[in-house]
């Protein structure tokens, strides 16, 4: 197996990118989600809206921001909300097409831990918690999770479930009345696992090229099923590769500059 | 509104045991002033806020806080606050209680408190853990109308909120710009308002629609050029990025991160010199 | 969004029987578009709108409405809407029923629908003949944190929202610059959102804060300049208080009403031509 | 009896207007409130914060608006907010000092009726409805109410309760948790009727010059009693109906001004 000419953070960062619809509107997180959301913007979507958490709406950043609320984002926006507003007026209101969600932990049914590794009264390891992927795993038309495989992440029970995907499975979400449909698909370093249309349990349905099943298997912590047809992904293309990096380049660039206050007064 | 040093602003509205809120969702983080809170040595705060950021990581690390309200608390796009962590995994330098809520029902509460709400309702799906936190302070509700499950959050009445903002007007009026989060909502909820600007200007740049507290609802303001430092004010200076990346190292470890703050916080006499220290002053 | 000719955007998106919100308070009201509605003999609409005035006393007056939902039908500083009260009083031209609200209610109820809610929460305090109105949809609930009592407002959820706007820029994003009411909550509440505006820009202008709508959540767009005339758009031009004053003596009359829309409206190609006609064209 | 030097509405609008404290935040509506506040503000108050319900706070026409929303309003104002915030921020949260109110009829306890006159499902006058006065009535810490007096609009029976005064009196207001005061003067072309202490019934507690008590009673639906002490109004002073004459004169050429519009695109 030769070694790919791409790291796994671009090859999740150019798959997420893949499944984004020019005109989709966005509800994106900091990290893979932005770099995802930013190349399909610039590669095949370049309609995308794009809109953080932090009230900027349509925003076209030329760097990715490292917060979700750097200014780059508000003076790229079509316009800047409060924040009760992004989360009534637009993620309530079921204005948003695709949601990005990430998490220390995920179970077989797609739902997410970011609260508490161990007890919540004395944690392991405590996480910054909800913020606001509850309400955007309820309320995204649906839901694309990017988040690193492995038997601890891929975990058979949560410690804490912050968000839901498929509850128990098998209609148990469409049940509780949740608007939006789920994690349509959990992007990896793998590969890709979606929901078995009928026990909505997460199968492997994808994956990178060089990337066995047993691999995928084996940085899963449940037994990973298989969907009825494994797709293998392909590589990034050159121009997607080239476009990110590029992206990557410009954001290091940015955030490297120092920064200079005038104290006049 | 009373034009206040800012010592004299924290030392006369901020006391211990209060609640507070330093608010600014990403931007306009009232840095010099929590930097004050923590010179003047207060104690048993209970910290507001969405986001908790470096500044509350601060001003947990020095044992300001007794108890935290919050829906996100890491350092954005970097990973934890260790200081936070620390305290609630092992209540160094004191014991932390949490109170969580998710984005949404925070900037309820807020919304509530500022709307003379006792409460704030959303709607209820689905089924997490958060709903069955200890202590957790929500309520389910039937929708009169069609019998499904919301969630009444109830109000947020901050005994102080804390903001920065750009400008203030030589009546008091003061604007915010760009990026509001809600802070204009835990203003508005709060029983006294303190505001930090970068300068006062004769009239506000700004549009008739744009984001402006009237000055009679402000108890005090100070002028505090770069006092959103390392966060930042839009359209004066931008956010330190490598701050915020270097605070992961400095946070990490007690020693360093107290060395840093005596050094940076109590070894200074206010912001300005904080600013001139880092080399970020011009 | 799609830009379409006034006539082929009502056309299109208002039907029979629609529930229409032509907002705006007092500032920005869709004359064009609402007189577009008289011209296609649009029926049975039920009509929601916060505050009736003049443009709702011709819907009304020319039969297109079977309900109104609103919170005040007076002419502003006038008195009354001779139309709506014949309407209510007389049955004139055909019985108007009425769901009416006080302006927090609505207001509750657009915001509410915008944001994805069944009901909106407010205090119940007092005692009035409006919460005993026939067929109210008001509920009483009590607080869960106080037991105090409180109001459950529906959620408003129009059909269509239709609003006059300053600009819309080459993307169809539209700007809404100076008083806003409650348009953008109506607007996001409703299923369809159609807009004129007074002009077309390359790029609006407008601050990062100002109310914009994005292209995306708009249905249709026309440019009309004058659009909102006789009452304004701000920047553009003021509101012509010597026609609200006017209308008082045409509404009061059934003839000499029928015979001003009859001429000025329906004798009429569209808004430019009334403009003219009214000698306010320049 | 000497003819006096100033209508009625003149002598209502300047005695509404000393009422007024500086620095009071004022919920305006249109007409004599509007011409009191403006010409309180003029005179002894420069610093009465006016908010109108369009949602302008701390605005200062140079003319008086016919409309509450006319764009003089925004235009000298401090800040715009969106409708739904004028009422849960400012009115709702307690932040109004004064509140204004007029209506069709007025009762013993300061109830209003602005909704209609007859029965409500077959009324002689529908007349423009509620608007915000249900909640200035409630939460404005105090209210003014401004109206002619007339047997049929100071009525003994309202037809309609849109508004709350002090409800059936005797702290009945206060029992229902009302966060305002309720109407601490009601200020008619007569004089200035006030509640009693104890049952909160209006009493008549100060007369314009010229004005007799069998006038104002005449001039009263129910049998009005009179406070324990009744006030001498004094007249107008010169520079009041000088700044208000100068006001309206003002108003009036601006709201002749001819529109134009262009028509170019």
């Amino acid at each position: 197996m030769s070694v790919p000419a791409y790291t796994p953070d671009e090859i999740m960062t150019v798959t997420a990118a893949r499944q984004l619809v020019n005109g989709a509107v966005c509800f994106v997180g900091i990290g893979l989600p932005s770099a995802a959301c930013n190349l399909a913007r610039m590669m095949h979507a370049p309609d995308l809206v794009l809109i953080y958490e932090s009230g900027t709406v349509g925003t076209r950043p030329k760097v990715l921001p490292l917060s979700i609320g750097d200014g780059e984002l508000a003076e790229t926006a079509t316009c800047v909300v409060p924040l009760p507003e992004i989360f009534a007026h637009y993620l309530q209101r079921g204005r948003v097409d695709v949601g990005f969600l990430g998490a220390a932990q995920i179970d077989r049914y797609g739902n997410l831990n970011s609260t508490v590794i161990g007890d919540y009264a004395h944690p392991t390891v405590r996480l910054p918690g909800a913020g606001g992927a509850p309400e955007i795993a309820t309320y995204a038309r649906e839901v694309l999770v990017i988040m690193k495989q492995t038997p601890r992440s891929f975990a058979p029970r949560l410690d804490f479930r912050t968000s839901c995907g498929y509850l128990e499975g098998s209609g148990a979400r469409a049940a509780s009345g949740s608007p939006g449909a789920g994690p349509r698909a959990v992007i990896t370093d793998f590969g890709v696992l979606r929901p078995h249309p009928g026990t909505e349990e997460l199968e492997l349905a994808a994956l990178y090229p060089g990337i066995s099943v047993d691999a995928a298997r084996a940085a899963t912590g449940w037994p990973l099923k298989l969907a009825a047809r494994i797709e293998m992904l392909p590589a990034p293309a050159p121009a997607e590769l080239a476009a990110l990096r590029e992206l990557e380049a410009r954001t290091r660039a940015a955030h490297a500059r120092p920064i200079r206050i005038s104290l006049r007064n | 509104m009373q034009l206040l040093p800012l010592t004299e602003a924290i030392a006369t509205h901020v006391h211990d045991g209060d609640s507070v809120a330093l608010e600014g969702f990403t931007h306009l983080i009232p840095f010099a002033a929590g930097h004050e809170i923590v010179r003047l040595g207060r104690r048993n705060l209970h910290l507001i806020r969405m986001t908790p950021d470096l500044l509350y990581d601060q001003l947990i690390g020095m044992g300001c806080a007794a108890r935290l309200t919050f829906s996100w608390g890491g350092n954005p796009g970097v990973g934890s606050l260790h200081r936070l962590r620390d305290a609630v995994e092992r209540q160094w330098p004191r014991p932390l209680a949490l109170s969580e809520f998710t984005h949404a029902e925070l900037a309820l509460a807020y919304q509530a408190g500022a709307s003379g709400m006792s409460c704030g309702l959303m709607p209820r799906y689905g089924d997490t853990d958060l709903g069955r936190l200890p202590g957790t302070t929500l309520r389910t509700l039937r929708c009169p109308f069609t019998d499904r499950l919301l969630t009444a959050v109830p109000a947020i009445n901050p005994d102080v909120t804390i903001l920065h903002a750009q400008q203030i007007d030589a009546e008091g009026n003061v604007l915010i710009r760009g990026i509001v989060g809600a802070a204009k909502e835990a203003a508005l909820a709060a029983r006294r308002v303190l505001v930090t600007v970068e300068e006062r200007v004769e009239r506000l740049s700004a549009d008739m629609n744009a984001v402006v507290l009237p000055s009679w609802l402000i108890s005090a303001a100070s002028i505090v050029p770069g006092g959103a430092y390392p966060s930042y004010a839009q359209g004066y200076y931008p956010r330190d990025n490598r701050f915020y990346l270097a605070w992961d190292e400095i946070a990490r470890d007690r020693q360093a991160f107290t060395a840093w703050m005596e050094r940076h916080v109590l070894g200074v006499p206010d912001h300005a010199a904080l600013l001139r220290a880092l080399g970020v002053a011009a």
